[in-house]
């Protein structure tokens, strides 16, 4: 009795083991199984969902033209102080005094991609791009001014 | 087991809410029944709440602390796990030395829980068997980071 | 960041080894420390020292808005991110009175079984590492991998999400998801027969984790353990089932139970889960209802007066999240209820007298993730 | 086409009508030391790519494939590394020690090689007792184990030397067991009659059952002796982050490193020495033309092909099993293997006596 079950034993312990074998072996055998994808080689065939949360951007059309008021809701918006709006003083042709976006500044080492700015910006002047490349040397590089030299807001926006 | 049977229960058991100025009091108002009670009835009523068949509260899933800027609040949930009714049970602690008796004996999760609570709050478990820092590092004993008026000039930034 | 008490000296009674795991260490997964007496290589205590990732998230969510704190708590308990947003958005509905609409709850009942079954793969793949196969590592991580792409096209991160929000989730699904979880669902059938190919069924593991680090019913209920962790040990404990959330009360499943209260129960209740979670996000893929994904909201949260708790089940266990408001913007005070705080705490009773590659076992059977610990 | 052995026999007689009997000794010499440290460090290039390939393979990766053509030269960089790396000795080290452990672990490893046939005739010293020589000289390196283990002041290194002690101790015996059972079939410690004894059909095949289970458990106990997974403990790098050699670095690491697998290739060449014919090549019965064939092929090929068949094999454990637990490991040396092996070994000695094997 006691020889059956040590035999036993050993059957189904080997048993379990060359199962074992078997699914790696398979897995040598096949490789079209690999999954591997050789990043910088397959770079352009490399496509990221559109809602990929990669950086902040600021949306300019073609006539260079934004549509962020200045209105500091995705500054208010930020957990982690990312980012800092700078306004000045416009003042229309009809000389009105209005408050307008001077500089748009983002600091990309601190965010952390929550998409808060984005939900809270009331003009959808930001949104996330699908970039994802962001190594730099300096990290002074990651702050960054997302307006545009000489870009204006576009014209109807409140 | 439902919130008012709970709450029978309670008082019939405890003299505390039937005396003529009572020492602990019932606040039904949110989910779970919530019961403030003194420094001194709390061994004891931590004990029966244990031990009373009827009660069995044997599952201790949170305990913390609250700082009111006057005075500590402990804060102990209580369930369990045959009849599945949640207790809330709160401890007024003086701010300055607060000092309660530890439960670590009753439930071993507590043990855990009241070294976060003493390092993070200063509370001063009696008897814990093992009182020292869990989670900050050496030289922040009596620092009691958690509370409302703690000030650290290097490491906290204001925003 | 060290601490004297860290570097032991020899204060200890002759004889004893006393040997520092981590917080540098291939098995702690993380900055998990422990201070083991060792007497040759069985183990006469273990000491933990947390701390090596304290964020102080608590202290941190009292300066931050209702919306802006959830974001945080994904940070915590990283693999189950959804269900920590989850939590906490389910403390503040229910401190607002808010009535979620039935597609984001469908929504999020999904996303929920979908990082149950993520964080449950690599918890797999890295449990059996730290037992020693090294290969499981990869073919879970495949898996995860799908999971990860379902999220990244719906949610736009691949392991901090931040979708939920109060009253609903962020973005509507995306088109592609329903297609995306139907490809996925007959694959990953036909590798979780793999998996138990691999290791389940697998000897020498089966000896490295049945009767190893036994915790009784009655010790686990006082541990406060929670998750797989009580499960594994018989105790009724699954939030979904005791206080249902969402429309869990509407789905067929059944908790899972094991009574032995060893690594390899532990090892059972998780795999067991994958499978009734794949069940759970089969009855739910066809049928999510049509509406808005999202409940009006104002846009300055505002919780009235009061205490807040709402639990919910992560991979892990039960993750309480107990607000203190004073009607303010931001939270009086938050308490963050980790289910691997209460688990890492039965870790001394379960692996005194069993040697160091029993630790290594129970440790990978525990799930912990020291962010989740530490907060 | 040169065999090995032509070669050689050409260099020897050269050397011989050059120079005097001793001067051509001591060049002989030179030339096999400096073919021996040629042969290891292409050995550790090799095994060690082929570990990598492997694994990658099983693992559903593509393993390293950046350096030189398919990742070939991965292996040279890595050696290039850890050659240019810093050789830290730690402070309460045992210094003379510490900086001695490699190089017993090496030299080992280079001893053993002398008795091994790799082809036909081609032999450094095919002494009568080759199969014991190698049996205990192997047993030393565990003598550079502890030394490395109790040397580095770390006690990760320590426990898994002393792990290492216990288990190396251990499996030797059921390691020499199964030896014994060929040795008993051929009636000979010396390798090349082992060899020549099975000219007409391989151990494994002419020794029936008690030849295949000695077959099983010699792969299992040199598994553990070489310390390979899933007998890995100790270096057991999710336990003991990796054990004995926990403190070394730079060209140190690199040659504990480089024995272990060089262990692993001459516990290989021992197992198809004695199970599988050695260099000879793969014979069926009367079929000439089949046999001719095979003939065909180099013997060193034979060797050597049959040899990193029981590496892939050993491979093959390594990266499908987890690892065993200290004493379960000690349990499966004592209460199964020892026990069979024994078994075994009457067996093998009742079927030699009454003449059973073919």
């Amino acid at each position: 009795m006691f020889l059956k079950k040590y035999l036993q034993d050993i059957y189904y312990a080997v048993k379990s083991l060359l199962i074992g074998m078997r699914r790696t072996g398979y897995y040598f055998t096949h490789h079209k199984e690999i999954i591997t994808q050789q990043y910088p080689d397959n770079k352009d065939s490399l496509s990221l969902p559109e809602r990929f949360r990669g950086e902040v951007v600021m949306i300019h059309d073609e006539n260079n033209e934004h549509a962020c008021t200045g209105c500091t809701a995705c500054e208010l918006a930020c957990p982690n102080a990312t980012i800092k709006i700078i306004t000045q003083i416009d003042t229309t042709p009809e000389g009105k005094k209005k408050k307008a976006l001077n500089t748009f500044v983002y600091h990309l080492d601190l965010c952390t991609f929550c998409n808060l700015c984005i939900v809270a910006c009331p003009t959808d002047a930001i949104k996330m791009a699908n970039t994802f490349e962001h190594s730099v040397f300096d990290r002074s590089k990651l702050t960054k001014i997302l307006n545009k030299p000489d870009s204006k807001i576009r014209a109807g926006i409140e | 087991m439902t919130k008012e049977d709970l709450k029978i229960k309670l008082i019939e058991l405890f003299p505390q809410f039937t005396t003529e100025i009572p020492s602990a009091t019932i606040d039904e108002s949110g989910t779970w029944l919530k019961m403030n009670i003194s420094k001194e009835d709390f061994l004891n009523v931590v004990t029966q709440l244990k031990t009373n068949l009827s009660f069995h509260f044997d599952f201790l899933f949170c305990l913390t602390c609250i700082d009111w800027k006057t005075h500590l609040t402990m804060v102990y949930h209580f369930t369990s796990t045959t009849h599945r009714q949640p207790l809330v049970l709160q401890i007024t602690l003086d701010r300055e030395h607060p000092e309660i008796e530890t439960v670590s004996s009753i439930w071993r999760t507590a043990e855990f829980h009241e070294r976060e609570v003493y390092e993070m709050f200063g509370v001063n478990f009696l008897h814990h068997p093992d009182l020292r820092l869990l989670i900050l590092p050496d030289g922040w004993e009596n620092k009691r980071p958690m509370l409302k008026d703690f000030e650290d000039p290097i490491n906290m930034i204001k925003l | 960041m060290y601490r004297e008490t860290d570097i032991v000296q020899d204060t200890s009674i002759e004889g004893d080894l006393i040997i520092n795991v981590g917080p540098q260490h291939p098995s702690t997964h993380g900055v998990l420390h422990l201070v083991i007496t060792l007497n040759g290589e069985t183990i006469k205590k273990i000491e933990p020292h947390l701390g090596y990732i304290h964020r102080s998230i608590e202290k941190m969510c009292e300066s931050l808005s209702y919306r802006q704190f959830i974001y945080v708590t994904s940070k915590m308990d990283y693999l189950s991110s959804h269900i920590n947003n989850h939590g906490c958005a389910l403390c503040i509905e229910n401190g607002l009175q808010i009535e979620v609409p039935p597609r984001a709850q469908a929504i999020r009942v999904l996303m929920d079984e979908l990082t149950r079954m993520a964080s449950h793969q690599l918890w797999w793949g890295a449990n059996a590492m730290d037992i020693g196969a090294l290969t499981p590592f990869f073919h879970a991580f495949r898996e995860r991998e799908m999971i990860n792409d379902i999220f990244e096209e719906t949610c736009g991160t691949r392991l901090t999400m931040n979708y939920m929000v109060p009253g609903g989730v962020m973005a509507d699904l995306h088109p592609n998801f329903q297609k995306r979880v139907k490809e996925f669902i007959p694959h990953f059938k036909s590798k979780i027969v793999e998996y138990d190919e691999l290791l389940t069924d697998n000897i020498i593991f089966q000896n490295r984790t049945k009767g190893i680090g036994i915790i009784s019913k009655e010790d686990a209920i006082s541990y406060g353990c929670t998750g797989p962790v009580a499960r594994g040990s018989g105790v009724y404990c699954d939030v979904r089932k005791l206080n249902p959330y969402e429309i869990y009360s509407q789905l067929k499943f059944d908790e899972i139970i094991e009574t032995g209260g060893d690594c390899f129960a532990r090892y059972m209740v998780r795999m067991r889960e994958m499978k009734q979670s794949l069940s759970i996000i089969e009855q739910l893929i066809d049928v999510i209802p049509e509406g808005d994904f999202q409940a009006k909201t104002k846009a300055v949260l505002k919780l009235p007066k009061g205490e807040f708790y709402s639990q919910i089940e992560t991979a892990r266990g039960e993750f309480g999240v107990y607000i203190v408001s004073e009607g303010g913007t931001t939270p009086y005070r938050i308490k963050f209820r980790s289910p691997g705080f209460s688990n890492l705490s039965a870790l001394d009773f379960m692996a005194r007298g069993s040697k160091i590659g029993d630790l290594i076992a129970i440790m990978g059977s525990l799930d912990l993730v020291i962010p989740d610990i530490d907060r | 086409m040169p065999s090995l052995e032509n070669i050689a026999d050409i260099i020897h007689t050269w050397l011989n009508i050059t120079f005097n009997s001793t001067t051509a000794l001591l060049i002989e010499l030179v030339i096999v030391a400096v073919s021996a440290i040629g042969l290891f460090s292409m050995l550790g290039l090799i095994l060690i790519m082929m570990e990598r390939k492997v694994s990658a393979y099983m693992q559903v990766r593509l393993g390293p494939n950046r350096v030189g053509p398919k990742g070939m030269f991965q292996t040279v960089a890595d050696t290039l590394k850890l050659m240019v790396k810093e050789g830290m000795t730690p402070n309460g080290a045992d210094k003379f020690l510490f900086n001695l452990a490699p190089f017993i672990v090496m030299i080992v490893a280079m001893v053993i090689l002398a008795p091994l046939a790799f082809a036909k005739n081609f032999q450094l010293w095919d002494l009568n007792i080759g199969i014991l020589f190698v049996a205990s000289v192997s047993s030393v390196s565990v003598i550079g184990i502890l030394m490395a283990g109790w040397a580095s002041n770390n006690k990760y290194s320590l426990l898994g030397a002393m792990r290492s002690g216990a288990q190396i101790v251990s499996y030797e015996l059921s390691a020499g067991l199964s030896i014994i059972t060929i040795v008993i079939l051929t009636g000979s410690l010396k390798i090349s009659t082992i060899i020549q004894s099975q000219s007409d059909g391989w151990w494994i095949f002419k020794g029936h059952i008690p030849a295949l289970i000695a077959f099983v458990i010699f792969i299992i106990a040199v598994t553990a002796e070489t310390n390979r997974a899933p007998f890995d403990l100790a270096e057991a790098e999710s336990e003991l982050t990796a054990g004995f050699h926990t403190e070394y670095s730079g060209m140190k690491f690199a040659l504990f490193f480089l024995a272990e697998y060089v262990n692993i290739f001459i516990v290989c060449v021992l197992g198809a020495t004695l199970f599988l014919g050695g260099w000879m090549p793969l014979h069926f019965g009367t079929d000439t033309r089949f046999n001719e064939l095979m003939d065909y092929i180099p013997s060193s090929l034979w060797l050597f092909g049959k040899t990193f068949f029981l590496i892939f094999i050993i491979m093959w454990f390594r990266w499908t099993f987890p690892r065993l637990r200290i004493d379960q490991l000690l349990n499966l040396e004592w209460k199964y293997l020892l026990p069979i092996s024994m078994f075994n070994l009457l067996l093998t000695t009742l079927m030699a006596i009454m003449g059973w094997h073919f």
